[in-house]
C-alpha cells in the first residue's frame, strides 16, 4: 500500500497491576488504507479491543501505550498531547462500540448527543449542527430523523441505537473508523442490516475501517484483509481469502477448525487443546507453543516476523494447508 | 408519567392516613386521653364536662372521625403552657426551622458536590483519601457534641460568633430571614454549619460513588471517543446522570434536616419548632407534640412528592415511560 | 415409538395486570391495557430418545422459555408436557421425582449458573446426596468420577467457581447435571458465552457424553453453525411459535419458510467472502404486540393479503418436514424463496 | 491457571475476604484494633475503672468539678477530672462506654435478625407478603430515625430496654430492604434455577443457596448500624429522653457537662465526647472498608 491511512507498528500497551504487568497488547503491527476494511480477529483476552482503544488514546488507566508507533496519515499518535488527540477523536478517527445499549447517555436526547459532537470540532451554529445530525441519521437508515432527534436512547431498539452510534461516528466523515464488535450484541437479522449499512457506507465514503471481531464469519463477509491476534500479538495477517483458505499459523488453523460450521456434520471438532494463557504469565517465545501440536524447543525463542507476498506471520513452523 | 404521579400521590395519602391513625392511637387509645388533653389541676366536675365536650364517651371510630375533622380544620388542640392553639405555635416557629434547614441544605450541596466530584475523579489519591476519611468523620461526630464543641471553640474561646439565639430578622423580597441582617447572619452560621456537616458528608459520598460508578461506563468512553472535552463530559454527561440519585436522597435528607434541627436548636437555643418540641415534651405539653408530629409528617409527604416529581422530570426514562 | 419428552399445545403467557394507579389512570382516560406476552404460543415438539433437537431463534422468540418448561423449571400456562408418554403433572411420589431429575439443564452464563459460595464438590455433590443417589460417604469419590468424565482435574474439587476459566465452569455445570443421572438435557445457549476454541471442546464433550450415556438433548442456540453441527433435527421459532421443523439434512438443504431462508442467508459464514449483505427489512417485533396473522408477514418479501389475516398452520411438506407458511398452499404463481448456498 | 495459584486460600471465604481486605488498609487495621480495645475495655470495665462511679460510698461531693490531674480527697489522682457530683470522669466514661456499646450492639443485632427474616420472606414469598412488608419498610424509612425514636420514647418513657426497642424499630427496615434486594438479584441468577432443576428442597435453596450470597451487604450495614445506634442513643440521652440518669451512657455524661461548658469546665463534656467519637469513627472506618472489600452496591 503506497499511502496507508493507519500504520500500527509493534504497538505495546501494558497494564501494571498488583500481581505484575499485564501485557495486553505486546507487539501488534498492521496497516489499513483508504476504503479498506481490516478484520482484526481474536478470542477474548487476545488484546484486540485494547488495540482499538490504544489507537484512539482511550486506554483506561493504569494502562498505557509503552512502545511502538501509531501512524495516522503519517503522524505518530503515540505521545500526542491530550488536546491534540481530542481534536482527532470523533473528527478524523471515530469509534463504534460493542454494546449499543450502553454507548448512549440515557439522560441526554439523541439530538443533544449528536449536536455536541458536531460542535466539539466545528464552529457552526446549533441549527446547522442539528441539520447535519438529522441528515446523518437519515443516512444510516433511521426513519423520520427530524422527530427522532428529540427522542432518548431508551426509546430505541438495540439495532436502532447502534445505527445512532454509527451516525455519530459519521458526523464528520472521518478518515478512519474503529469498530469494536459492533454487531456482537445484535440478532442475526439485525446484524445483517447493520453490516449491509456499514459495507455501503465504507464503500461510498472511502474511509478506512478496522473491524474488531471474534466472529470469523462476520469478518469473512466484510474484510479485505485479516489480522489474527493471539495473546497480545498479531500472529498472522494477509488478504481475507489467503488467511481463511490457506492459513499459515497453527493457531489460525486451530481456530478455523474449531468453528462448528466448518466441520463435517456430527464429526468431532478438531478443537485446540487447553486454554489461552493468563496475560500475567505468558510462555516465553511463541505464546501459543503450549497448545501447539507443531511446537519444538525452538519455539521458546521469539518467533520472527516472516512474510511471503501479502502474507505475514510469526511462527517457526508455518504450515500450508487448506482448511475450509 | 400520569401513572407515576397517581401512584406517588396515593402512597402519600396512605402514609398520611397511617400516621393519623398512629397519632390517634398514641393519644387516644394508649393511656388515658384525659390526662393528655386536660390540664392536671382540673376539678372532677371540669373533667366530666371536658370528657363530654371532647366526645370521649363516644366510640373510637367516632372519636377518630372527630379527630380527623378537627385536624383538617387546623384544630389540633390548645397548648397547656401557652394557652393558645398549638398549630399557631408551630407555624410561628416554623420559619426559623425551615430557614436553618434550607441554609444547611444549600451548604451541603455547595460543598458536597464539588468535593465529591473532586474525590471521585481522582480515586485512590491522597486527596480522595483525605476527603473520604473526613466525610466518615463528618457523620461519626454526634451532632449535639459537635455543636457544643463549635460553641466552645468559636464563641467561648475565640469569641468570633454568638453562641445562642437567633439574631435580627430582616426582610428580603417579602421573606423574613436572618440572612438579611448582619446580626442574623452571625447567629445563623454556627447552627447551620452544625446541622449541615452530616449532610455535607453524605452528599460527598453520594457524589463520589456516583462518579466512580459512572466514569467507567461505556457512554463516558464513547463521549471521549466523540472528542468531547473532559470538562463537558464531567459537567454534562456524568453530572446529569448522578444528579438523579442526589436529588432523591437530598430531598429525603431535607426531612432529616428538619428532624435533626431538634438537636441543633436545643444546643444553640434557636427559636424553631424543634426546640419547641423538646420543651413541650419536657413540660408534658402534649397537644403541641401532636401538632408538631402532624405538621412535620405533612411537610415530609409534600417534600417527598415534590422530589418524586423532580426526579421524574430529570430522568427521561420515567418522564417518557420506559420502552421495554 | 414414544417420544422421551413431548410438548403438546404448550403455551406460556406472562401477564402483567394493571396496578391500582394504572387503573385510576385508565379511568381518567390514559391508554393503558394489561400486558400479556405470549412467550410460547401453542407449541408442539417431540424429542425422541437419543435424539438431538436443535431449537433456533432470535432473542425474544421464546426458545429459552420453552426449554425451561421442558426442563421442569417453569410451569406451562396451557398444554401438556408428556414424559415417556405420560402427563408429567399426573405423576406423584417417586416417579414424579425421577421424572424431574431425569430432565436437566445446562445454562448459558458459566459464572452466574454456579453458586459462588460453594465448592465444586458441593455444587456437583449436593443433589445426588440429598436425593439418596449416592451415600454421603461416597460423595467425594462420586464427584471425582464425574469431574474426570467431563474433563476436569478431580484434585480441584475443593475450589470455588471463580478459580476456574469459563470453559471449565461450563464443565462443572455439566457435571452437576450429570450427577443426578439424567436422560434428557436442555442446553440453553450453553456454548454462546465461550470462545470459539473452547466452544469446540465443549461441543465435543456434549457429543462424547451422548454416545457414552445415551443422552437426549434439546440444544437451544442462536448459532446456526453449531446447531447444524450437532443436531439430528432442527426446529425454528419466531415470536413464540415454531415456524418450521425438519431433519437437519432437509432443513439446511431445502429450507421452506421465508424466515428460515432469510436467517440462513444472513448468517455470516467463513465460506461467504466479501459478500453483499441483503438483509430482510424491519425490526424484530415486540412480543407484547405481535403482528396479526403470520407473525413474520411485515418483514416477509413474499407476504400477501392472507398472511395479514390468518396465522398459517404447521403442515407436513415432506416426510418429517413441517412448515407454517401460506405459500405452501398456493400454486407456483407465488415466488418461492431461494435456497442458500452457504449451508 | 497461574493467576489462580496466586490467590491465598483464605480469600475464598467471606470472613477471610473481609479480614484480608481490612489488613491491607493500615487505616482500617488501626480502626479495627481500636474497636477491639474499646470492646475489651467495656468487657472488663469494672475491674479497670479506678472507682465505681455509682457507688455513693466511693464518691464525694467535695471532689466535684475538679480539673484533670487533680488529687482526690482520698489521695488518688483524677486523670480526667471529676463531674458535678465528684465522680471520677475516667471511671464514669468506662462505665458509660459499657452502656453505649451494649445498647448499640444488642439493638443492631436484634434489628439485623428481624430485618433479615422479614426481608428474606418478602423476597421469597413475593405477592401480598412482599407488598405488606415493603410498605412497612417504606413507611419506616420515610421518616428520619431520630424523629421516630424521639416520638416513641416521648410516649413510652425512658429506660435501657425502651431505648433498645426504639432503636430496633427504626433500624430493622434498613436490613429488610437490603436483604430483599440482594435476595431478588440472587434469585434471578441461573444457579437458583439449577438448584430448582435438581429438585432441591425450598428451605435448602433459601438458606443454603440464597442467604449466604446475601451476607455481604448485611455485614456492611450491620457494622455501620452499630455505629449509628450508638450515636442515636447518645443523642436521645442527651435530649433527656433516652437512658435514665441511673444508667448513664456517654451521651448522658456529655449532657451533664453541657451547662458548665460555658463556665470553662470543658472536661466534663469533651472527654466523653472524644471517646464517643473515637468509638463511632473507628466502627465507621471498619464498615467503610468492609464495603469496599465486599463491594455490595450501597448508597452513602
Amino acid at each position: 500500500m503506497s499511502n496507508p491511512t493507519l500504520v500500527v507498528e509493534n504497538l505495546q500497551t501494558h497494564f501494571p497491576t498488583e500481581k505484575g504487568i499485564v501485557k495486553a497488547v505486546d507487539g501488534v503491527s498492521f496497516e489499513v488504507g483508504r476504503g479498506e476494511v481490516l478484520g482484526l480477529v481474536g478470542e477474548s483476552g487476545s488484546g484486540k479491543s485494547i488495540t482499538g482503544f490504544s489507537i484512539l488514546g482511550l486506554v483506561d488507566p493504569p494502562g498505557k501505550v509503552v512502545g511502538g508507533r501509531i501512524l495516522f496519515q503519517g503522524r505518530d499518535l503515540v505521545g500526542l498531547p491530550p488536546h491534540e488527540m481530542r481534536k482527532l477523536r470523533g473528527h478524523k478517527i471515530a469509534m463504534i462500540f460493542q454494546d449499543p445499549m450502553m454507548t448512549l447517555n440515557p439522560v441526554l436526547s439523541i439530538g443533544t448527543q449528536m449536536v455536541e459532537t458536531v460542535l466539539a470540532h466545528e464552529n457552526v451554529s446549533v441549527k446547522e449542527a442539528r441539520a447535519r445530525a438529522r441528515d446523518t441519521l437519515g443516512m444510516v437508515g433511521i426513519p423520520s430523523p427530524e422527530e427522532r432527534l428529540s427522542a432518548y436512547p431508551h426509546q430505541f431498539s438495540g439495532g436502532m441505537r447502534q445505527r445512532v452510534a454509527i451516525a455519530i461516528a459519521l458526523l464528520h466523515r472521518p478518515d478512519l473508523i474503529i469498530a469494536d464488535e459492533p454487531t456482537t450484541a445484535l440478532d442475526v437479522t439485525i446484524q445483517s442490516q447493520i453490516l449491509a449499512q456499514i459495507q455501503a457506507l465504507s464503500r461510498d465514503l472511502g474511509m478506512a475501517l478496522v473491524w474488531i471481531s471474534h466472529d470469523l464469519g462476520v469478518v469473512a463477509g466484510l474484510a479485505h484483509r485479516i489480522a489474527v491476534m493471539y495473546a497480545g500479538r498479531v500472529v498472522e495477517s494477509g488478504p481475507t481469502d489467503h488467511v481463511l483458505d490457506y492459513p499459515v499459523h497453527p493457531y489460525t488453523i486451530g481456530l478455523l477448525q474449531s468453528v462448528a460450521a466448518n466441520a463435517p456434520r456430527g464429526a468431532p471438532l478438531r478443537a485446540i487443546p487447553g486454554m489461552a494463557p493468563s496475560p500475567l504469565n505468558r510462555p516465553s517465545g511463541c505464546a501459543f507453543r503450549t497448545r501447539c501440536s507443531f511446537a519444538t524447543p525452538i519455539c521458546e525463542n521469539e518467533p520472527p516476523l516472516d512474510d511471503a507476498g501479502s502474507m505475514a506471520w510469526r511462527c517457526f513452523h508455518p504450515q500450508a494447508r487448506r482448511v475450509a | 408519567m400520569t401513572v407515576f404521579i397517581i401512584r406517588r400521590l396515593s402512597q402519600s395519602l396512605l402514609v398520611l392516613f397511617l400516621t393519623s391513625i398512629i397519632v390517634f392511637a398514641g393519644i387516644y387509645a394508649i393511656g388515658n386521653p384525659i390526662d393528655i388533653l386536660i390540664a392536671g389541676d382540673a376539678t372532677p366536675a371540669e373533667r366530666e364536662q371536658a370528657i363530654r365536650a371532647l366526645g370521649l364517651d363516644r366510640s373510637l371510630i367516632e372519636q377518630y372521625g372527630t379527630f380527623v375533622w378537627n385536624a383538617l380544620h387546623g384544630d389540633l388542640g390548645r397548648s397547656f403552657v401557652f394557652n393558645q392553639p398549638s398549630i399557631d405555635l408551630i407555624f410561628n416557629r416554623m420559619p426559623a426551622t425551615l430557614e436553618l434547614a434550607f441554609v444547611a441544605l444549600a451548604l451541603s450541596l455547595i460543598l458536597g458536590i464539588p468535593l465529591g466530584l473532586w474525590a471521585g475523579l481522582k480515586p485512590g489519591t491522597a486527596l480522595d483519601e483525605t476527603v473520604m476519611t473526613g466525610s466518615i468523620l463528618g457523620f461519626s461526630l454526634p451532632n449535639f457534641w459537635q455543636g457544643m464543641m463549635l460553641i466552645m471553640i468559636f464563641s467561648v474561646w475565640l469569641g468570633w460568633l454568638p453562641s445562642t439565639g437567633r439574631g435580627e430578622v430582616g426582610s428580603v423580597l417579602g421573606i423574613h430571614t436572618s440572612l438579611a441582617t448582619w446580626s442574623g447572619l452571625t447567629h445563623l452560621i454556627l447552627p447551620a454549619v452544625n446541622l449541615a456537616l452530616f449532610n455535607i458528608s453524605l452528599v460527598i459520598r453520594l457524589t463520589r460513588s456516583g462518579v466512580r460508578e459512572t466514569m467507567p461506563l461505556d457512554f463516558v468512553k464513547f463521549a471521549r471517543a466523540k472528542g468531547l472535552s473532559e470538562r463537558r463530559i464531567v459537567s454534562v454527561h456524568v453530572l446529569k446522570n448522578i444528579l438523579i440519585p442526589i436529588v432523591t436522597v437530598v430531598g429525603v435528607e431535607f426531612g432529616s434536616l428538619v428532624a435533626f434541627a431538634i438537636v441543633t436548636e436545643t444546643i444553640f437555643a434557636w427559636p424553631g419548632m424543634g426546640k419547641l418540641l423538646i420543651d413541650s415534651i419536657m413540660r408534658l405539653d402534649r397537644p403541641v407534640v401532636v401538632a408538631y408530629l402532624l405538621v412535620v409528617v405533612t411537610l415530609f409527604i409534600v417534600i417527598n412528592f415534590v422530589v418524586d416529581l423532580l426526579y421524574s422530570l430529570l430522568d427521561p426514562r420515567i418522564r417518557l415511560g420506559s420502552a421495554s | 415409538m414414544t417420544p422421551l419428552i413431548e410438548a403438546a399445545h404448550v403455551s406460556k403467557r406472562f401477564v402483567r395486570d394493571l396496578d391500582y394507579a394504572e387503573r385510576i389512570a385508565r379511568f381518567l382516560g390514559a391508554d393503558l391495557k394489561p400486558q400479556t406476552v405470549h412467550a410460547v404460543d401453542t407449541v408442539d415438539l417431540k424429542v425422541m430418545p437419543g435424539e438431538v433437537v436443535g431449537l433456533v431463534g432470535e432473542s425474544g422468540c421464546g426458545k429459552s422459555t420453552l426449554g425451561r418448561m421442558l426442563a421442569g423449571i417453569m410451569p406451562q400456562s396451557e398444554g401438556t408436557i408428556l414424559w415417556n408418554g405420560q402427563d408429567r403433572r399426573t405423576l406423584v411420589g417417586r416417579p414424579a421425582r425421577e421424572a424431574r431429575l431425569a430432565a436437566q439443564m445446562i445454562f448459558q452464563d458459566p459464572m452466574s449458573s454456579l453458586n459462588p459460595r460453594k465448592r465444586v464438590i458441593d455444587i456437583v455433590g449436593e443433589a445426588p446426596v440429598a436425593h439418596g443417589i449416592v451415600p454421603r460417604r461416597e460423595k467425594d469419590a462420586y464427584v471425582a468420577g464425574l469431574m474426570e468424565r467431563v474433563g476436569l482435574d478431580p484434585s480441584y474439587r475443593e475450589r470455588y467457581p471463580h478459580q476456574f476459566s469459563g470453559g471449565q465452569r461450563q464443565r462443572i455445570g455439566i457435571a452437576r447435571a450429570l450427577a443426578v443421572k439424567p436422560q434428557f438435557i436442555v442446553c440453553d445457549e450453553s456454548v454462546a458465552a465461550l470462545d470459539v476454541s473452547i466452544q469446540a471442546q465443549i461441543i465435543n464433550l456434549f457429543m462424547d457424553l451422548r454416545r457414552e450415556l445415551g443422552l437426549t438433548y434439546l440444544f437451544i442456540s442462536h448459532d446456526i453453525g453449531v446447531v447444524k453441527h450437532i443436531s439430528d433435527r432442527v426446529a425454528i421459532m419466531y415470536l413464540g411459535r415454531i415456524v418450521e421443523s425438519a431433519p437437519a439434512e432437509a432443513f439446511f438443504a431445502q429450507p421452506n419458510h421465508p424466515y428460515t431462508v432469510a436467517l440462513l442467508n444472513e448468517v455470516p459464514t467463513i465460506a461467504n467472502r466479501r459478500r453483499v449483505f441483503s438483509p430482510i427489512k424491519g425490526e424484530i417485533p415486540s412480543p407484547l404486540s405481535p403482528p396479526s396473522g403470520c407473525h413474520f408477514h411485515p418483514r416477509c418479501p413474499h407476504a400477501f393479503e392472507r398472511c395479514r389475516r390468518e396465522a398459517p398452520k404447521l403442515q407436513e411438506i415432506a416426510p418429517g418436514h413441517i412448515s407454517a407458511c401460506h405459500l405452501n398452499d398456493t400454486s407456483s404463481t407465488q415466488p418461492r424463496p431461494e435456497a442458500v448456498a452457504a449451508f | 491457571m497461574t493467576a489462580i495459584a496466586l490467590r491465598k486460600p483464605s480469600s475464598d471465604t467471606l470472613v477471610g475476604r473481609a479480614l484480608n481486605g481490612l489488613l491491607k488498609s493500615p487505616k482500617a487495621t488501626i480502626a479495627a484494633v481500636i474497636c477491639l480495645l474499646l470492646l475489651l475495655t467495656a468487657l472488663i470495665g469494672p475491674w479497670l475503672a479506678p472507682q465505681d462511679p455509682y457507688d455513693l460510698m466511693q464518691i464525694s461531693i467535695m471532689d466535684a468539678k475538679l480539673a484533670p490531674g487533680s488529687e482526690s480527697m482520698s489521695g488518688g489522682t483524677y486523670w480526667l477530672g471529676t463531674d458535678g457530683q465528684g465522680r471520677d470522669m475516667l471511671s464514669a466514661m468506662i462505665y458509660g462506654l459499657r452502656t453505649s456499646l451494649a445498647v448499640g450492639l444488642v439493638s443492631g443485632i436484634v434489628a439485623l435478625g428481624i430485618g433479615t427474616t422479614l426481608g428474606l420472606m418478602a423476597a421469597y414469598f413475593g405477592g401480598r407478603v412482599d407488598t405488606l412488608i415493603m410498605r412497612l419498610v417504606d413507611l419506616m424509612l420515610g421518616f428520619p430515625t431520630i424523629l421516630v425514636a424521639l416520638m416513641l420514647l416521648a410516649t413510652i418513657g425512658q429506660g435501657v430496654g425502651k431505648v433498645m426497642f426504639a432503636l430496633v424499630l427504626v433500624q430493622w427496615a434498613l436490613f429488610a430492604r437490603a436483604v430483599r434486594s440482594a435476595a431478588l438479584i440472587e434469585k434471578s441468577k441461573e444457579y437458583v434455577e439449577a438448584a430448582a432443576c435438581l429438585d432441591l428442597s425450598k428451605p435448602r435453596i433459601l438458606f443454603g443457596h440464597l442467604l449466604p450470597n446475601c451476607l455481604p451487604p448485611l455485614i456492611v450495614i450491620g457494622t455501620l448500624q452499630v455505629a449509628n445506634a450508638i450515636s442515636a442513643e447518645a443523642t436521645l440521652s442527651f435530649l433527656g429522653i433516652g437512658l435514665p440518669i441511673t444508667e448513664p451512657s456517654l451521651g448522658l455524661l456529655i449532657a451533664n457537662g453541657y451547662e458548665v461548658l460555658m463556665s470553662g469546665q470543658y472536661w466534663i463534656s469533651v472527654y466523653p465526647g472524644l471517646l464517643l467519637v473515637l468509638l463511632v469513627f473507628s466502627i465507621n472506618i471498619v464498615g467503610d472498608r468492609l464495603r469496599e472489600v465486599l463491594n455490595p452496591r450501597l448508597e452513602r
